[in-house]
């Protein structure tokens, strides 16, 4: 074990995966000189050559109808998209291509891409603030994943790379600097399509991904030390395929689900799975799912009204006690 | 607005008895001709199909265009891989790929070759290196020049021939892919099909220049254009570019000046040209123009040429039959192949570590 | 009144609101001499003349920018967008250019376009049969609009053009050639943001918009004969702002609710909706919300997988039959 | 890669004293130089408040290539259209926007251009015609062009001026834009500010071409190409392109040959090139550059330049104090300007009619 930052768990899945498998190409805007404008792919380009560290264009669509094409011509491309709110401008190659190819065309190849992207805030503003993992979400053929935790952002970017099928990789900006143990091995792969109980409790389940898991965790210690309410909390991890069972299997302990997101609360991720939960648990819920997400705001640059519109642990905390 | 054919280029007609340019020879020519009466007669029963609504959604015809699918692939080598767009039913015949799964594919069959998923538009066949069929106007332009740095990054001596229309140059897709091709020098031939219409717009209302190769020297890419109506024109060019491609000089453009006899797709009343217009291409057709000069110059004869009609006429008669009589998809297979490797979570452990677990690489 | 079809309603909205107002301009791609790929704007350019029915380039996020910029320069653009699925090229444009400007540039100016696109199937293969009003529903600054009959068709695009903010108007293309009563005078507005009971009914609530309303009300006149149950059906309308009030007030009366859409079940709007609406009827719900939505697949050329999968009043009526 | 300054145009040194080209008074040049120390001082202060953590975000400094901005926006009517990339505060300072507010949007306070809610990357000021300050890169050109296409139609006799990067030419919307403009006609004067660098990609990893202005030939836009290092070529150039916009003869493409001295942004740690160059252009610096021009010509006099110095620095000092001292957005406020018609269905009855209410138009 190691302790790296998320930042550096990122990268290492990276460097370890092109040392193994030749067939792996990163492509990006400002990746090399740069080194990625959250210095993710610092060095690499010094290591493994413009060839397969590869400087782009500002030009999203082509990035990814590019890295769709090379990954058809048999290379496992990591297409880097600066942020996601610039993964606006390549949702119809992510759509209508990477998610399409296997099914439409009876199967004769898929598209083996992982498209890395960060969410995140901090007086950006309205353009430059936005999450949209729902969106993805919810497109067939696509497979989503939002690590918290550096051993996850690392293990969940040597599935992805290995894995046969476009699959979304979202950073979060406000995780890079954080630390945590991660295994050395270079097999360790998390699975995809796993969520994981990260702490154990018996009152009440949160259930979060990317920051706000650790939003979570930090809300669980505060109801226990101040309410004395005991927190299960779920790290989702992966948003396409979700891990039902395990959320389903938590609530059933709790009979309580608190859903925390950051993406807007009209037509964000969380209403999908409080619909698909409360499908499957209603009879175990003994009280409605409670959601935590983003006002329907676009973020302000201003940093005083942007703190106030940022879920954190303290929206987790009211929204388990307005429960209880 | 274009509404007269261009000149053509001067013909072949001086050469002697048996020889074709371009080093062809006389069988390549035969099979040339034949494709593009197999592109025709499949086209024609589709639309007879469409009409009696086995056939459905959007069918876009290529009748009237032949020469470009069939002389541009004739050209390159099996193995170079080949992307276009929804007006597909030539590269999938030119390349060929199986008639009777083609047209079931039309049919919505399980026999079709993309077991009846994509239908028209989306025509595929890895096994041939025909990787579709893309119905987003655009799309597939960067797409190839992603799988021409596949084969640079690899040193394999193929090259991509990526085909679309004048319209698609009007999208930013197309300028992305260009500059990414050029960037790096890749081993493709963007092919444009200048067929003096996207849909219902005259190239004026898409361009401010007609001629689409002007657009290839914001890239400092080398282009030609040829005579879409003319299969041994294009052959020519693509021969050239691909040549240019495989030996490492980079991408090039090919724009081949054609007419779709038909509307834009089976729905369209064709308001926006005049008939007259239709009929002085029409002229042009480049079967019977390509019949005529294998004729003359004593590579097949009239008879053969009708023989060849005939057996094209029993094998597509034959591939409706197919198509007709062949299954369904079974309901329960409509969820395969959303994913290559579906992943469960169902039957997952509720907990599993969160150090994941060891399982090899699925590559 | 006078009986339009839905594809006339929409193309007599336009051409009122072009007579009345000279500063409206259609642009959007084969809407001139085609006539629009589904014959909305035939005639059009013939009375109003290219300058006010632009044709465009193949180009969605131009069409979309240049709409943009025109209606910042004091026009009233309609931009069409020849499908939904098309429309995902002009994302960043609808979300991070129109449904921001009047916001982050502090309410100085707004965007009054309207951005018309169609949703709709009919063996046109994965790429063509998408939909995605729950994405545009989602962002703040956008409204939302899908009328489901003639009369809203038109009473709605008249609000939309007259809006001073950017509105997404979806029409379907299986509506077209429906019918139905349209009232005659130019300032019939139906308002932005106001559902409506368009069946009254005791037993449960059925709620949908665009052709899903039509398949609610078929389906509630199936239960009335077939099973004696009655239904009320709400036409949504405005998925955005959503008229809640509306939903949970019919909730109030009968205590059960199936929300019917077409778009995919996980991420689709369904679940936002339903997120919401349990919150504020949770003690009014005698059952789970029941949603109808897409099947989680690309929808496939052939005809028999097309029809097994798109959502109609079959599946209302097994979904109101299986909560009673 | 484009390592070393192009020589710049001849200068127009040997003019007589107190005669400016292109028509200039010497009240204008005066103006000029004013502005574009303006807007230097207004950016090392910005750079001083983000590293007290004042200011937040991304900030993007303009520093080095004042004389664009300054340049292209004097050479324009006070009422044609601005609109400009993220780098925008040359923009807002050289058309005229008040200091103090624009020191405050940085502030992320309620006094700010725009009332805190867009920062550094989002000024704008409707009232001076200049519409912002776009953070996606290439999104204001088609929107450029758009905005013409209004002046044109109400035969307005205005030009729009839209700015952005040598970067932002990669992007397929950078494309659409001018094909646009082009098909149309369009009074828009595109300008490149060709600074070597999108972000951390060089000229010859962004473009095969390495003169962006090569890239408006695919749309037979007339371009010239000027030293962005000199105010004079800049007015110059694009006094003669927003003429002939105006003049009904259709968009324009202006490129700037120019440097900025500073990072892309704060976070940049500039390991992408090397100092030496930097340095080579820095000796270009426009400020010195045309003050010297100005004290040579006898417009004005060092006493007078040092003078200009210090009134705008104590400017920017009362800009920042202003800031500082400004009240944050009031957190109720937060709701505010997301729709310019709020629609509030909570207070709707809950039966409208299907016909729907006749209210007047909201226009
Ligand atoms: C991005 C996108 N926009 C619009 C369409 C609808 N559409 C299909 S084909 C077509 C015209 C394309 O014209 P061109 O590229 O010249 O090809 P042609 O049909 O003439 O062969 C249009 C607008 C689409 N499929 N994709
Ligand atoms: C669509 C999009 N992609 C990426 C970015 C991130 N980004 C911001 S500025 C920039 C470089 C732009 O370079 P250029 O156009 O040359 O302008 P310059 O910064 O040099 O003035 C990039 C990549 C963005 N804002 N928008
Ligand atoms: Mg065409
Ligand atoms: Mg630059």
């Amino acid at each position: 074990m190691a302790e790296l930052t998320y930042r550096e768990a990122v990268r290492s899945a990276m460097r370890e995966e092109m040392r193994r498998d030749s067939r792996v190409i990163l492509m990006g805007e400002s990746i090399t000189g740069y080194g990625g404008s959250y210095a993710v792919t610092k060095g690499l380009v010094e290591e493994f050559g413009p060839k397969r560290v590869m400087e782009t264009p500002i030009a999203e669509a082509g990035i990814v109808g590019f890295a769709i094409g090379a990954a058809m011509g048999g290379l496992r491309p990591v297409a880097e998209l600066m942020t996601v709110n610039f993964a606006l401008l390549a949702l119809d190659q992510i759509v209508n291509s990477a998610a399409k190819f296997h099914y439409m065309f009876g199967g004769q190849w898929s598209v083996p891409l992982v498209v890395r992207t960060v969410s995140g805030f901090g007086q950006l503003g309205p353009t430059h603030s936005q999450t949209f993992e729902g969106w993805f979400a919810s497109v067939p053929g696509l497979k989503v994943v939002m690590p918290a935790t550096p051993a996850d952002a690392k293990g969940l970017l040597l599935s992805a790379i290995r894995d046969p099928d476009p699959v979304i990789f979202i950073e979060h900006s406000l995780l890079y600097s954080t630390k945590g143990e991660v295994p050395e091995e270079v097999d360790r792969e998390v699975p995809i399509g796993r969520a994981a109980v990260v702490r154990e409790g018996t009152d009440v389940t949160l259930a979060g991904y990317s920051r706000m898991l650790l939003q979570a965790l930090h809300a669980a210690e505060v109801l226990e030390r101040e309410d004395g309410v005991s927190c299960e909390v779920v790290d989702l991890r992966t948003l396409r395929p979700l891990d039902y069972p395990t959320v389903v299997g938590s609530v059933g302990r709790t009979h309580r689900l608190v859903l925390c997101g950051e993406d807007w609360r009209t037509g964000g991720f969380g209403g999908s799975l409080l619909s698909e939960i409360q499908d499957r648990s209603f009879d175990d819920l003994d009280a409605p799912i409670a959601r935590v997400a983003m006002r329907d705001v676009p973020l302000p640059y201003s940093r005083r009204l942007e703190q106030q519109l940022i879920p954190g642990s303290q929206q987790i905390v009211d929204a388990v006690r307005r429960m209880s | 607005m274009a509404t007269t054919p261009r000149k053509s280029r001067p013909r072949a007609a001086t050469r002697s008895a048996g020889a074709l340019p371009h080093g062809l020879t006389a069988q390549q020519g035969r099979d040339m001709y034949r494709k593009m009466v197999q592109i025709r007669h499949f086209e024609d029963h589709a639309a007879e199909a469409y009409a009696q609504a086995k056939v459905g959604g959007f069918l876009h015809l290529y009748i009237g265009e032949e020469a470009v699918a069939v002389g541009a692939i004739a050209a390159a080598r099996e193995d170079d891989h080949i992307l276009g767009h929804y007006r597909d039913h030539g590269y999938a015949l030119a390349r060929g790929c199986d008639v009777k799964a083609c047209m079931a594919e039309l049919f919505g069959r399980e026999t079709g070759i993309c077991h009846g998923r994509g239908g028209s538009m989306h025509l595929a066949d890895a096994s041939r290196h025909f990787w579709g069929g893309h119905a987003i106007v655009g799309s597939h332009i960067p797409i190839g020049a992603g799988m021409a740095y596949a084969m640079q990054y690899r040193e394999e001596p193929l090259v991509v021939l990526d085909f679309f229309g004048d319209g698609a140059t009007g999208n930013g897709i197309f300028h992305e892919g260009l500059n990414m091709a050029a960037l790096w020098n890749l081993p493709v031939v963007f092919i444009c099909e200048n067929n003096l219409y996207g849909m219902g717009a005259t190239l004026a209302e898409e361009s401010p220049v007609s001629d689409m190769m002007i657009k290839a020297e914001g890239y400092t890419m080398p282009a030609v254009q040829c005579d879409g109506m003319d299969v041994l024109s294009v052959y020519g060019a693509v021969q050239q570019a691909a040549e240019h491609c495989r030996s490492g000089k980079g991408p090039f453009f090919v724009e081949a000046m054609t007419y779709r006899f038909r509307g834009h797709s089976m729905a369209d009343p064709e308001l926006y040209r005049d008939k007259e217009e239709v009929r002085r291409w029409r002229e042009l057709d480049p079967i019977p123009r390509f019949g005529d000069f294998l004729v003359q110059h004593r590579i097949t004869s009239p008879q053969e040429l009708a023989e060849v009609n005939e057996e094209v006429e029993a094998e597509m008669l034959e591939a409706v039959r197919f198509a007709d009589s062949s299954p369904w998809p079974e309901p329960d297979t409509v969820d395969r192949w959303i994913y290559a490797k579906p992943i469960d979570p169902e039957a997952s452990e509720e907990t599993p570590s969160m150090a994941g677990d060891p399982a090899g690489a699925a590559t």
